[in-house]
């Protein structure tokens, strides 16, 4: 009951639902009215590659490397410090975390 | 269906079949300020799949012929073809090259001619105002 | 696992119809992420044997045509050299009014050209806004060259020993007109293009091409100069009006002071070359001789002198591309040419796309590709096809090259008798 | 438009007329901005351009097209894609108050799902272009991935930092809409504040073109690059969702900056009581805002830049953009103290 | 930003457009084609074409002397020599508009006119074909 009390809540699955169907009932009509025809099986579904006669589905595969791409690119800068301060030597890694307690201890110093 | 529909929202998708250049700066010129088609609802898409018109020009080179057929194909019905230059009217200056396989009506099937070497921008718009008649003609036939 | 499925690259194909390129043409893409790794140009999709109709079909003032269609963005260029090459071979000079006609011509199809492809580019990295605009300004010259010429773009104005038509006095108002109106809009284009933040994000340090590169892969016009080569056949080997003119190649260094070789640079080179076009023009005007335009009007007697006439000529023009070459051998006895050979700039010129696409994105593609202002229908002249089982074949390098020789002697030999 | 009255049934009707009305009015108003907006670009550069019924007439023509479904993708998740893109651009609007009234479903969901619900019409995109196995769509696709992980931080950057703002000044859910127009933000805060808000409203109109995909972020359908991108083999009814969709989304995402940062009305100010000219007038000066902020963050920003580079693209939202965002809170935070 | 003053100040112009045949697309072409036909509209003409511009070709049919000279010089063989007549016939769909046949014609039988919309459904239509 508390879900459906109309009193404040973040999220009320059941108004969200009850909207959610009518506009997909909705948006089906819209749908509908659409020509649904195409020509199967015929050359036509064939995927536009430049008017290229188009390779076997594995060759066009791109693997999933490609797609953060954008995303390596732009915080290229961040993964290289990121990859660079992870040596891989234990006497690093204890230095970073002696490093890092002293400046906590500092700063709960100073707060405290 | 109701081909009246399409008439007035034409998106167009530029074929190059081994043409001189002439017309296909001539089409690029039709969407500028001076001319400017999106008037009519016309504009350049990036895909046939979104197109409605072939706007083809050039003599079809041996190459291109497989091509601007599997095209056309691609291209969803209904959809109109016109065909820009004499060249691929008739084959203009390259006629009976040895690596031309065109006209173009021999490899698709054409809807409009537009002759002229290259046609005025001006002539295009003429060409898809022949267009739409042929549209609303069909339409009134119950063709669909 | 094999190792070819380890592999993290993909391929993309760009063309032959595709809306980058206004022209087939498929570039053959290897990227990793949206890195380009390697490239491949295929060419012959546009391949109409235009050199072949030249030799087998058409008389030499009917390959004027043809020439004008190998492309029709440079169609005075192809023209003028052809046009040279066959007034060397037969040994006609043409008058100079015609001269300065064709220069004029020549130059205002520069400009037309230059502003074509700055719209283009702008295109090409989605800046609708700059494309409308150059394009908006570009109707202004196809009107002056449809006043002058005919047409706006195919222009016929070339004749074998001198021009068609006159640039009569009366016409000279207008064309200072629109060279006026040029000049007005010139700082205009130069801020929205050179100082323009978008544009610089996508044209700066995209698409290098080092000096050295240019130099070794025979870069020619635009491409080259601006790449610091200052080549450019009107200052190098000045012929027809520009042997008066004295002009110089223009490089980047002029504006910015450094040459970087990348998109931007080739943007500023086309600027500047605009300009250049409009002060030539206007002194082709001003220096203009009187006279006949024709050495021999009558077109009958032409042929006929052609027809008769011995011996093999090269026209060299500076197109808005680039150095375009015409070669032409002229048999006694036969209506038409015994030898056609064209260099078309971009032929040249593709020979650098690996280079410059190497290393960058996807994103770049468009516009790196269109800096050296493609144009394809120059470009394909020559593909393998084998008559009797109809197979297209690529030749390796040595099979040509062994083509190549056997082709030499055999024409060297032609000579000879 | 009193919600909690305490009849159930009474308020499901609500809802299901309010999401019909709604969602004729999102496809109407939104393909009427979007015919605007065409018209408007057009006169800036020059041009007649199409009337502004154009994109009903685009609509109508993409129903009447074969909607061709590709060899070697998933059929059903290509169909369903754009279905989903398109109900979830309507639902948004049920969340959002438009025509300067109070929020459909207010009070059941707030600007945290909004947050979430804003990513699904992206999502589906980007799913959508992989279901097409064509390679164009594909890197469109994961462009589209890309902006939208870019985007999301400063967006949810800016929604939080207001909504914190508003927290010290009530003690009522500063992530609902009412808190919201309750309590505009311009007049909480002091002058680094307005600053500082004015770095946020900056944040939010430069995701917008983000959002809904405009040049110079329409990186994803790059039409001269990668031949309309994801979009490239959709055609007919499916594309019509797609573009029905991504005008309700425009509609919406300049709604919710009107939402955020503009939630005042007209009706209040010159003192009209009455309902029915209320509403009238409220729904005016709310189509007035949303066109004003359409007008600079979709049609002036499209018209006067080149497209970005999805690295570039990237970096504007991730660093500069994040960095704007944090720097407005910071002020809004300083504003507190001082 | 230069561009956007640009942007700003075209905003505020009339555009650029010159409104060829009609601003916008008419509701019914064929009525709209009547509707001139009958005088009741006019077109917005054309971008007008200089004095020198060539178009569709004509041709003076008595003039015509029937030499052949057009017939050699034409780059695209679109003239074709009717020899029970000793006249010629000129397919427009394959011109190429460089005018080189009227420049070489003996007795000015050809010229070049100002007719440049062209476009048809059938490229042998009667009026592609030049005999009179």
């Amino acid at each position: 009951m508390s879900i459906l009390g109309l009193t404040y809540c973040p999220w009320s699955p059941i108004f969200w639902l009850l909207a959610s169907a009518i506009v997909m009932i909705m948006a089906y009509f819209f749908r509908r009215r659409g020509q649904k025809k195409y020509k199967k099986d015929t050359a036509q579904t064939r995927i536009f590659l430049c008017g290229e006669e188009v390779p076997e589905a594995k060759q066009r595969h791109i693997r999933a490397h490609n797609v953060y791409w954008g995303f390596f690119e732009t915080m290229k800068e961040y993964y290289d410090a990121n990859i660079k301060a992870h040596t891989g030597i234990i006497n690093d890694y204890i230095i970073w975390f002696l490093v890092l307690i002293a400046i906590s201890a500092i700063i709960l110093f100073i707060v405290g | 269906m109701s081909l009246n529909t399409i008439k007035r929202a034409l998106w167009a998708y530029h074929i190059n079949t081994g043409s001189c250049n002439g017309c296909d700066i001539e089409i690029l010129a039709v969407l500028t300020p001076r001319y400017d088609v999106e008037r009519f609802g016309i504009r350049l898409v990036g895909s046939p799949r979104h197109a409605d018109v072939l706007l083809v020009t050039g003599p079809v080179a041996r190459q291109m012929a497989p091509r601007l057929k599997r095209v056309y194909e691609q291209t969803p019905d209904p959809k109109v073809v016109i065909v820009v230059g004499s060249c691929g009217l008739e084959g203009g200056v390259f006629y009976e090259s040895y690596n031309l396989v065109g006209p173009v009506d021999q490899i698709i099937p054409v809807d409009v001619y537009v002759p002229g070497c290259p046609p005025r921008p001006e002539a295009i718009i003429e060409a898809v105002a022949k267009a739409w008649v042929k549209l609303e003609q069909a339409e009134k036939q119950g063709v669909t | 696992m094999k190792n070819e499925e380890m592999e993290t690259t993909y391929t993309i194909p760009v063309g032959p119809i595709h809306p980058a390129l206004k022209e087939p043409i498929r570039l053959d893409l290897k990227v990793d992420g949206e890195r380009i790794v390697d490239v491949d140009v295929v060419v012959g999709q546009v391949h109409r044997g235009i050199e072949w109709l030249g030799m087998n079909r058409n008389n030499p003032i009917q390959n004027i045509y043809l020439a004008e269609r190998v492309c029709g963005i440079c169609n005075i260029s192809h023209p003028f050299a052809y046009v040279m090459a066959v007034e060397h071979a037969a040994g006609i000079s043409p008058p100079e009014r015609a001269e300065y006609i064709r220069a004029i011509t020549a130059e205002m199809e520069r400009i037309h050209s230059h502003l074509l492809w700055a719209g283009v580019a702008a295109h090409e990295i989605g800046f609708e806004s700059v494309f409308y605009l150059v394009w908006r300004v570009r109707e202004k010259i196809m009107d002056l060259i449809e006043y002058v010429t005919g047409n706006r773009v195919t222009k016929a104005m070339f004749q074998i020993g001198g021009v068609r038509r006159d640039i009569t006095e009366e016409q000279f108002p207008r064309i200072r007109k629109t060279l006026d109106y040029y000049k007005s809009i010139f700082d205009q284009l130069k801020t929205v293009f050179l100082d323009d933040r978008t544009i610089r994000m996508r044209a700066k340090n995209v698409g290098v091409l080092k000096r050295e590169d240019a130099l070794k892969l025979l870069a020619v016009g635009p491409t080259a100069r601006a790449s610091g080569v200052a080549k450019d056949v009107r200052q190098d080997q000045a012929y027809s009006a520009y042997a008066d003119l004295d002009i110089k190649a223009v490089t980047p260094d002029i504006l910015t002071g450094s040459i970087v070789g990348d998109v931007y640079d080739r943007i500023i080179v086309r600027l500047l070359e605009i300009k250049q076009s409009m002060e030539i023009i206007e002194r082709c005007l001003e220096e203009m001789p009187p006279g006949a335009i024709l050495a021999e009007p009558k077109m009958a007697k032409v042929l006929n002198t052609l027809k008769k006439a011995e011996g093999e000529g090269v026209g060299r023009h500076e197109a808005p591309r680039g150095e375009v070459i015409h070669y032409v051998r002229l048999e006694a006895g036969r209506e038409t040419l015994a030898t056609w050979k064209i260099r078309a700039p971009t032929y040249v010129n593709l020979m650098s796309i690996p280079t410059i696409l190497k290393g960058g994105q996807i994103a770049d593609v468009p516009i790196a590709f269109a800096s050296i202002d493609p144009c394809i229908s120059c470009t394909n002249r020559a593909m393998v096809v084998d008559r009797k089982t109809n197979e297209k074949s690529i030749m390796t390098y040595e099979e040509l090259h062994q083509l190549c020789v056997e082709k030499t002697r055999r024409l060297s030999n032609g000579l000879v008798k | 438009m009193d919600w909690s009255s305490n009849s159930y049934s009474l308020t499901t009707v609500a809802i299901v007329v309010g999401s019909i009305i709604l969602a004729l009015l999102g496809a109407f108003f939104g393909l009427l901005y979007r015919g605007i907006d065409r018209k408007l670009a057009a006169h800036m550069q020059g041009r007649i351009g199409p009337p502004i019924i154009q994109p009903f007439r685009d609509i109508r023509k993409l129903l009447a097209k074969e909607s061709i479904i590709p060899d070697g993708g998933l059929s059903w998740l290509f169909q369903a894609c754009p279905f989903i893109c398109l109900v979830v651009s309507i639902l948004l609007l049920t969340y959002i108050p438009v025509f300067g009234q109070r929020a459909l479903l207010e009070g059941y969901g707030d600007l945290v799902l909004i947050l979430y619900l804003l990513i699904i019409p992206s999502l589906a995109l980007v799913v959508g272009g992989f279901a097409s196995s064509s390679p164009f769509a594909t890197v469109g696709a994961q462009r589209e991935m890309v902006i939208m992980m870019s985007y999301e931080f400063p967006l949810a950057v800016a929604i939080i930092a207001i909504a914190w703002r508003i927290s010290h000044v009530t003690d009522i859910n500063p992530f609902i809409f009412s808190t919201v127009a309750q309590y505009p933000i311009w007049n909480q805060v002091g002058p680094v504040g307005v600053i500082g808000s004015l770095a946020l409203l900056f944040t939010l109109l430069v995701v917008t073109p983000g959002e809904v995909a405009k040049v110079p972020f329409d990186i994803a359908e790059a039409e001269t690059e990668i031949a309309g991108g994801l979009l490239v083999e959709y055609s007919g009814r499916n594309l019509a969702l797609f573009y029905l969709a991504d005008t309700i989304r425009a509609f919406v995402m300049v709604s919710l900056v009107v939402a955020l940062f503009f939630p005042y009305n007209l009706s209040p100010v010159i003192g009209i009581g009455a309902t029915a000219p209320a509403v009238i007038v409220d729904s005016l000066f709310f189509l007035l805002k949303v066109f004003l902020v359409m007008f600079i963050s979709v049609i002036l920003i499209r018209t006067a830049m080149a497209r970005f580079k999805i690295s570039q693209a990237s970096y504007i939202y991730i660093i500069a953009m994040t960095l704007i965002g944090l720097v407005g809170l910071i002020l809004i935070h300083v504003d507190m103290i001082v | 930003m230069e561009i956007v003053k640009i942007l700003l100040k075209q905003l505020l112009q009339t555009p650029a457009t010159n409104k060829f045949p009609a601003k916008y697309a008419p509701k019914s072409t064929i009525k709209f084609l009547d509707r001139i036909k009958k005088g009741e509209l006019k077109l917005t003409p054309p971008i007008a074409v200089p004095p020198r511009f060539r178009g569709k070709i004509s041709y003076n049919r008595e003039k015509c002397t029937g030499c052949q000279l057009c017939l050699k010089v034409c780059p695209t063989k679109a003239i074709e020599f009717i020899p029970e007549e000793k006249k010629v016939k000129i397919f427009v769909a394959r011109c190429c508009f460089c005018a080189q046949c009227v420049d070489i014609c003996p007795v000015d039988a050809l010229a070049m006119t100002d007719e440049f919309m062209l476009s048809s459904y059938d490229k042998y239509a009667d009026e592609l074909v030049v005999t009179k």
